[in-house]
């Protein structure tokens, strides 16, 4: 193993109302990979936010080469050699593959941008990653795994030292996977750092050299991959947090009636042909990779994405959902994955979004009641455990975890009975993670019926009745808790894909 | 502004305070400025303080305080309407016309001038929100088609209206502005501000346009029909601008076709001055009506000091650009 | 700011106007147009030279221009423009100084107007503030603009109202207060009691006459042996200003009396406004087409526009630009077709216009424009300071109406006529 | 091939060819006069400063901006430059820079405002709106030199004239240069940096930052080169408005604006193109010195516009909707 190539230490890095790093160290070697885990919200992201300028430290050195550095944007960072690829994906949707990939360092001939030698150099780069994208295509007209290779064919055009994949595998077939595998490795033979952070503990023991585990924003350990078990990191990442029990079977008792049925639906190209059934107190969990249609099929079924056919019943009665409203009606709340952009109000209180959707019981003639608005979110606000000074605090200061609070009581103020929950848990941090758990099996129990999106396999095997696996748009396949793992869900998430 | 930088842990006690945060902060210092530039120009300019000149300012409030209010509620959905003060003239040219020279009575004339903003609050709203057409585009279409329209109407004609004497054609409508000197139309102003009040933040449709200027998306998936009340922003938006045409010609008498632009920059720029974000789902009547009386306060000390109109606007549009810094940088703070 | 520059612009223009009346080497006006147009004799050039002005300052340096320039213009002159005027022997009683309220400072028409009350001014110890509002169609400002003056309580104000029936209310007030008001430019015609004490105004149907006279009188043998129908047209800025209306609806039936009385039948199509409030027209398809165009807005891009549609019909004769931005419209059409000229029996089209500028002054000069009508707005502004003073002194005054002059290549330069001929 | 053809018919600057084509023989099919190459010299004399405006605010509307403050700017820079070259005895070239000038330095106003200080784009170029319309109404109303007079040069760069009088020979070199302008730019907008990035930065600015682009720099030179391009409208301008009128312009900047939307720019950016832009202004400039041509009284010119504009983002507005519906 080589020298060190990366020392960070000491970083800490606090937001309004949240400790993001506490202290947190992390080195990576040449020729190295090294992994970075932890729960959604641990800090991962943040930290190497911070490492790439996006974020300013508030303390701690980073240091690099043997320099001290501090970035002030992903340029300096390029710059010196660290290139990230990005979880979330930055792509320019109105250029070219080859005009996003080689974005602010373009080939020049004179004032003139060469193109012609960046689709040349685009093509070979495709090549040495063995995919076949066209470079001329719009970014915004292919499918999420082949934008997610473009990131990595970005990344690895810069004539990086240190690389960081941020979670590159959540939107790819397991042979694509492969094929990252195979540049991964030439990379490491290449003697660069790679800081490579994933879910997957299969691909963790498989590629990586060691890992570094983060929980709750701070440093918990490192351990040597090959030296260590699967058991050991997953305890060094849930900590003193006491998870719900992972279901061995459904709690859903086998006469409980269908409260939702959906037949046949499409809509677009994502959702093709999907039928599926949800009992009364179930929660039924919707698996997959990174556009596989799962949201696309919930949106559709809400009634927010226009939908091409397909019928839906709920309660055994067929009824016609052509925009939220019709959902809504029927008894269906949506909780979308990004609460900023789908789920909130953020410039408003935490009263206004709590009875949004069900602002006409809360009437006295055309006057909002006010004081009975206020009485209904104060009661959920102790119910959910809201953490909140008062029910007039603009959302847009809760975190993460109380802004989906404040969500699920909108719908609980509203009487949905179904909810369809599109990745519970994202951006929520650890601490608050379980208490979205309880809440949702408290719901379920109660008689609420769940529909559960998510791509932490954990959270599936964690929280589900039934398993219902998509890919490419169709659902490949159903399962029961009590036969489902890991394997067999990975398994028909990518049945479609050669 | 400057102090807002200032002593910041003094500033922040003091918004901190419950009577401050009732009235809100920036309110609270538009009103000293309204009355600090008031001070001034008494001193600056001798007789400033008595009533004609009060009169004089009010005049400009009224109808520039109605095309306030009603682009209030289009900002709060977080668009825009630049058509309020071509479609003002057109309601004052085509109800005036009617009136005058096709003998049409005074009342159904003035009910004809809100009728024929409401209709192009209907004809703008339905296209921003069924057709999803940016309403900067649609604001310049029916701007447009508004001067056209009242410019066909009336043969190109200008129209003035009935002076208060002229009982014959009607002239009573002007005592809706000032009767025997004592401004009714403050009054009304004020009345229809209050309205306008309650409707915003005590209703829901002031709640569902105010989410939805904040973040549509998250209102449409809470089930809300937010086409529909993105359409009523844009209609009670018409319906002010009739009303604040017959306040243009009550207080001006005449009105010719093909104008009336210079007015939507003046009553947007009232609007956000009195906090009114551009960005959408922040919304104050009562700083609108601030930052109207600061405007029309504004010109008539300009005159009294004896500038013409072009300074008004630079100096307008430098409180414009400063307030709407303080407001994003007040935003950058909290995030 | 705005003074300065407006005194260097004043000062250029009577610069240039005492040029004018010293140089009389004119062009000779039978000359043909496009040889003319070759010879820029009588080119008002953008004073570059003030030396041959008979000022004893060179007024065009921007120190001389920005204070006293008024002075030596004023001397050069004093006592001349009030004999024979009931403002005659008039003196302030005090240093009077009165707000004056114009249309706008859009064209320079009212600079003209200004550099008048400056040599007034000078003359008799008085001051004024001139204001208006940026464009003439901001009635509203110019009311606010009228008010706020009334309220500084000065002892008399003068107004070129930019709407006649918005100002009544504004005008019953000065009555109220005794404040003495003298409308130039445009009359206010029900003006409230005891409100406006006289009127400086041309009287605009006549000036329109004047503009159909002198057309009609180079284009009658035209008419006389036309073989088809042939076309006048008229560029009206707007239908709306009175002062337009009146100037338009004067030439129209102006036009249409002589040529009925030629024994030739006309009508008038176009403008609704016009064609309605013309009077005597004929009907169904006559020997003359009075076609009367208004641009949608007042600027001059729109007005071209029109003209251009005018002009470009092969059977137009003559048209007829009622203010400066139509007339200026009218040359703007016509720098492309090069139709306009002073020769109609050679097929030149007639084109008249309406106030001066140097954009006009230049194509009347080099005989493009066959002529235009002036009004005596350096008299207007003049007479109006006098009247002002007068009414503030507390002496009776009367109306006084200006002239509207005919201009052309031949009487350019007379002296009775160029210092009325702004830039 | 076929593919191609279908990507050509529904291109909208395809389409807006087509109404071009459509309008000019309506024109001339109902108006003789219109067939003149006179009226064709006229109307491309009125349309320069529309292009230039256009070509100009094209890059602002592409960063998913805009630019209101062009109209009022126009003129204000050329009543400036006017009243130098009438009192100060300012050479016309010296003007003329001083319109270029002037335009990019409240061009870079525009784009400290929006960029740096985070303005919205409407409320920052609304305050210069008001402000340059301000500026220019203290001037006061000024004629630039004449064909004839000492700098009536400066009339010749857009159109070239030989010889004198009716027989004279006139050549719109003002077009040729117009279109050499368009080709220019289109060319900046697609192969250079500062096209890519404005294009980018209207698609996903976020993306563009994380890139280690200087966004802020390129989002700047975007209302610099509108400012710039303002201020060659206003070379324009005066040469073919006789007088230069202070407190105009206001409005001016619509038909520019409506012009580059008709042309097929996305109204939420991130797409455009200048020679699209060109045929959208042409669209407008059509309608405002056409219509009198077939003897529609001015105030239908009004209507027809406002509806033209409607169509055209109707068009692009149904269009994303079937892609999306497609997705």
């Amino acid at each position: 193993m080589g020298e060190c190539i990366l020392k960070m230490e000491d970083i800490d890095k606090s937001f309004p109302g949240v400790h993001a790093l506490d202290h947190v160290h992390f080195d990576v070697n040449k020729g190295e990979v090294h992994a970075l885990m932890g729960e959604n919200g641990a800090g991962k992201s943040t930290l190497m936010k911070v490492l790439t300028g996006i974020y300013t430290k508030d303390s701690g050195s980073i240091n690099f080469e043997g320099r001290e550095v501090e970035f002030h944007n992903t340029r300096e960072a390029q710059d010196a050699g660290i290139v990230i690829v990005h979880q979330e994906l930055n792509m320019v949707g109105d250029l070219t593959v080859a005009q996003n990939i080689f974005i602010g360092r373009e080939f020049m001939k004179g004032f003139k941008i060469d193109d012609k030698k960046m689709i040349e150099e685009s093509n070979r780069l495709f090549a040495e990653l063995k995919i076949e994208i066209d470079p001329k295509a719009k970014m915004k007209d292919l499918t999420v795994g082949k934008q997610q290779m473009c990131e990595i064919a970005k990344a690895i055009s810069h004539d990086a030292k240190l690389i960081i994949f941020d979670e590159p595998s959540a939107a790819l077939t397991e042979k694509e996977i492969e094929d990252l595998f195979v540049i991964i490795r030439d990379l490491r033979a290449k003697n660069l750092g790679i800081v490579y952070i994933s879910h997957r503990m299969d691909e963790i023991k498989v590629i990586t050299d060691r890992v570094t585990v983060m929980r709750d924003g701070g440093y918990v350990g490192t351990l040597i991959t090959k030296d260590c078990t699967k058991e050991d990191i997953i305890n060094m990442m849930v900590g003193r947090v006491i998870y719900e029990e992972p279901k061995t079977k459904s709690q859903v008792a086998p006469d409980a009636p269908v409260v939702l049925k959906v037949e046949h639906l499409n809509a677009g190209r994502m959702v093709k042909d999907v039928s599926f059934e949800l009992r009364k107190g179930e929660i039924l969990g919707f698996s997959g990779l990174m556009g596989a249609g799962r949201t696309e099929t919930a949106r559709a079924l809400f009634g927010a994405d226009p939908k091409t056919s397909g019928d839906i019943y709920v309660n055994g009665e067929k009824v016609t959902i052509n925009s939220p409203q019709d959902a809504v009606k029927y008894g269906i709340g949506y909780l979308s994955e990004d609460r900023k952009r789908y789920g909130i109000v953020v410039q408003k209180s935490i009263t206004e979004n709590s009875t949004l959707a069900a602002l006409e019981n809360y009437m006295s003639g055309i006057f909002i009641n006010k004081s009975a608005e206020k009485k209904v979110t104060n009661q959920y606000i102790k119910e959910l455990a809201t953490k909140t000074p008062n029910a007039d605090q603009l959302v847009v200061n809760l975190s993460g975890g109380n802004q989906q609070k404040v969500v699920i009581a909108k719908w609980l103020v509203r009487n949905c009975d179904i909810l369809i929950f599109d990745e519970p848990t994202r951006g929520i941090d650890v601490g608050a993670k379980n208490e979205i758990y309880k809440l949702m099996n408290r719901l379920a129990a109660e008689g609420k019926s769940i529909i559960m999106i998510s791509s932490e396999m954990t959270e599936i095997l964690r929280m589900s009745d039934r398993i219902v696996i998509m890919c490419e748009g169709e659902k490949t396949g159903e399962i029961d808790i009590a036969e489902a793992t890991q394997e067999l869900i990975m398994d028909k998430a990518t049945r479609n894909i050669e | 502004m400057q102090a807002l930088h200032g002593r910041e842990g003094n500033v922040e006690k003091i918004k901190e305070n419950p009577i401050v945060k009732k009235l809100g902060f920036n309110r609270i210092i538009l009103f000293c400025v309204l009355i600090l530039m008031y001070v001034v120009f008494s001193l600056l300019v001798p007789g400033f303080a008595g009533m004609a000149r009060i009169m004089s300012v009010l005049n400009y409030v009224y109808f520039l305080g109605f095309l306030s209010l009603g682009v209030t509620f289009v900002i709060a959905t977080g668009g825009i309407d630049f058509s309020i003060g071509p479609v003002m003239f057109c309601c004052a040219l085509i109800s005036g016309y009617s009136m005058m020279t096709l003998g049409m009575p005074t009342i159904l004339a003035l009910i004809l001038s809100i009728v024929i903003g409401l209709l192009f609050g209907l004809f703008n709203g339905y296209l921003v929100s069924y057709w999803s057409v940016p309403p900067f585009i649609v604001s310049m279409a029916s701007m447009n088609i508004a001067k056209g329209v009242a410019a066909v109407f009336t043969k190109t004609q200008s129209v003035s209206w009935p002076l208060k004497d002229d009982i014959e054609h009607g002239g009573w409508f002007r005592n809706l502005v000032s009767a025997n000197g004592f401004p009714v139309g403050l009054i009304i102003f004020l009345a229809a501000a209050v309205v306008c009040m309650i409707l915003l933040n005590n209703t829901k449709p002031g709640r569902y346009i105010l989410c939805l200027g904040s973040n549509r998306e998250a209102v449409r998936l809470s089930g809300v029909n937010t086409k529909k009340w993105e359409m009523l922003a844009y209609t009670i938006c018409g319906i002010l601008v009739g009303i604040a045409a017959i306040f243009f010609v009550g207080a001006y008498t005449t009105v010719q076709p093909g104008y009336g632009d210079q007015y939507n920059n003046e009553a947007i720029a009232g609007c956000v001055m009195g906090g009114t974000s551009m960005v959408g789902g922040l919304a104050s009547i009562g700083g609108t009506i601030l930052g109207v009386f600061i405007i029309s306060l504004l010109q008539e000390g300009i005159l009294a000091l004896g500038f013409a109109k072009d300074i008004q606007l630079i100096v307008t549009g430098i409180i414009v650009i400063v307030v709407v810094y303080a407001d994003v940088m007040a935003r950058r703070r909290k995030n | 700011m705005k003074k300065k520059v407006l005194a260097t612009v004043l000062s250029a223009a009577m610069a240039v106007s005492m040029m004018a009346g010293c140089g009389q080497k004119a062009a000779e006006p039978a000359a043909a147009p496009a040889t003319e147009a070759a010879a820029p004799a009588a080119e008002p050039a953008p004073a570059p030279e003030p030396e041959p002005a008979p000022e004893p300052e060179p007024a065009a340096t921007e120190e001389a221009a920005a204070e006293p320039a008024e002075e030596p213009a004023a001397a050069a002159t004093e006592g001349e423009y009030t004999a024979g005027t009931p403002f005659s022997g008039i003196t302030a009683k005090e240093a009077y100084k009165f707000p004056i309220d114009v249309k706008s400072f859009q064209s320079t028409y009212w600079q003209a107007a200004l550099a008048g009350m400056d040599i007034a001014k000078a003359e008799l110890g008085v001051d004024y503030d001139a204001h208006g509002p940026n464009s003439e169609s901001d009635i509203a400002d110019q009311v606010n603009m009228l008010n706020s003056d009334i309220n500084s309580n000065p002892p008399g104000i003068g107004l070129a109202a930019c709407d006649t029936s918005s100002v009544l209310d504004s005008l019953q007030t000065c009555a109220d207060k005794g404040i003495p008001v003298v409308c130039f430019d445009t009359g206010v015609a029900d003006a409230p009691e005891g409100s406006v004490v006289c009127t400086v105004a041309t009287d605009n149907a006549q000036a329109g006459e004047v503009a159909a006279d002198n057309m009609y009188a180079a284009l009658a043998d035209v008419i006389a042996n036309a073989e088809g129908q042939v076309r006048i047209g008229e560029i009206n800025q707007d239908a709306t200003a009175l002062n337009i209306q009146q100037r338009g609806l004067g030439f129209i039936n102006e036009m249409i009396a002589l040529i009925q009385a030629d024994g030739k039948t006309v009508s008038v199509e176009g403008n609704e406004f016009y064609v309605n409030a013309a009077e005597g027209a004929d009907s169904g398809d006559t020997d003359v087409v009075i076609e009367v165009q208004v641009p949608a807005q007042t600027t001059v891009e729109l007005c071209s526009a029109q003209a251009q549609a005018i002009l470009s019909k092969a059977d137009t004769i003559g048209v007829f630009g009622s203010n400066q931005t139509a007339a200026e419209g009218l040359l703007a059409a016509d720098a492309n077709l090069s139709l306009l000229g002073s020769d109609p029996e050679a097929g030149d089209v007639i084109g008249v216009g309406f106030d001066a500028g140097s954009i006009i002054k230049g194509a009347v000069a080099s005989g493009q424009m066959y002529g235009a009508v002036t009004q005596s707005p350096l008299m207007m502004g003049y007479y109006t300071l006098y009247a002002l003073t007068a009414a503030a002194n507390g002496d009776p005054v009367e109306d006084y109406p200006t002239d509207g002059y005919w201009y052309d290549a031949s009487n350019i330069d007379d002296p009775t006529i160029a210092p009325n001929l702004y830039d | 091939m076929t593919k191609k053809k279908n990507k050509l018919l529904s291109d909208q600057r395809f389409i807006v060819l087509l109404v071009i084509a459509a309008l000019i023989i309506i024109y001339m099919i109902f108006s003789p006069e219109f067939r003149q190459y006179s009226s064709i010299l006229s109307m491309l004399d009125f349309s320069y400063y529309d292009v230039l405006m256009a070509i100009g605010v094209t890059f602002p509307l592409i960063t998913a901006g805009v630019d209101l403050s062009i109209g009022t700017g126009m003129v204000c820079y050329a009543l400036l430059a006017g009243s130098l070259i009438r009192n100060q005895h300012v050479p016309v070239g010296v003007a003329m820079l001083v319109c270029v000038l002037l335009g990019c330095i409240v061009g870079m106003v525009n784009g400290l405002l929006i960029a740096v200080m985070n303005l919205p784009p409407f409320l920052a170029t609304l305050c210069t709106c008001m402000i340059t319309r301000g500026i220019g109404s203290m001037s006061s109303a000024v004629p630039w030199p004449t064909t004839q007079q000492d700098g009536g040069w400066f009339h010749s760069i857009f159109k070239l004239t030989f010889g004198t009088g009716r027989s004279a020979l006139k050549i719109p070199i003002g077009f040729i240069l117009v279109v050499a302008l368009v080709i220019l730019m289109e060319f900046v907008l697609n192969h250079t940096k500062f096209g890519r990035y404005t294009i980018a930065i209207g698609s996903n600015k976020e993306a563009v930052i994380l890139s280690g682009i200087n966004v802020k720099f390129y989002h700047v030179m975007a209302y610099v080169i509108c400012g710039l391009f303002a201020g060659l409208a206003a070379i324009a301008y005066a040469a073919v408005v006789p007088t230069v009128q202070p407190g105009t312009g206001a409005g001016l900047e619509l038909d520019a604006i409506g012009g580059v939307f008709v042309g097929g720019v996305s109204a939420t950016g991130g797409y455009g193109s200048v020679l699209g832009t060109l045929a959208g202004v042409f669209v407008i400039v059509l309608l405002k010195t056409g219509l009198p041509y077939v003897g529609l009284q001015a105030n239908w010119q009004q209507i027809i516009t406002g509806a033209v504009l409607i169509a055209a983002v109707l068009i692009d507005v149904i269009k994303r909707r079937r892609a999306a519906k497609a997705q």
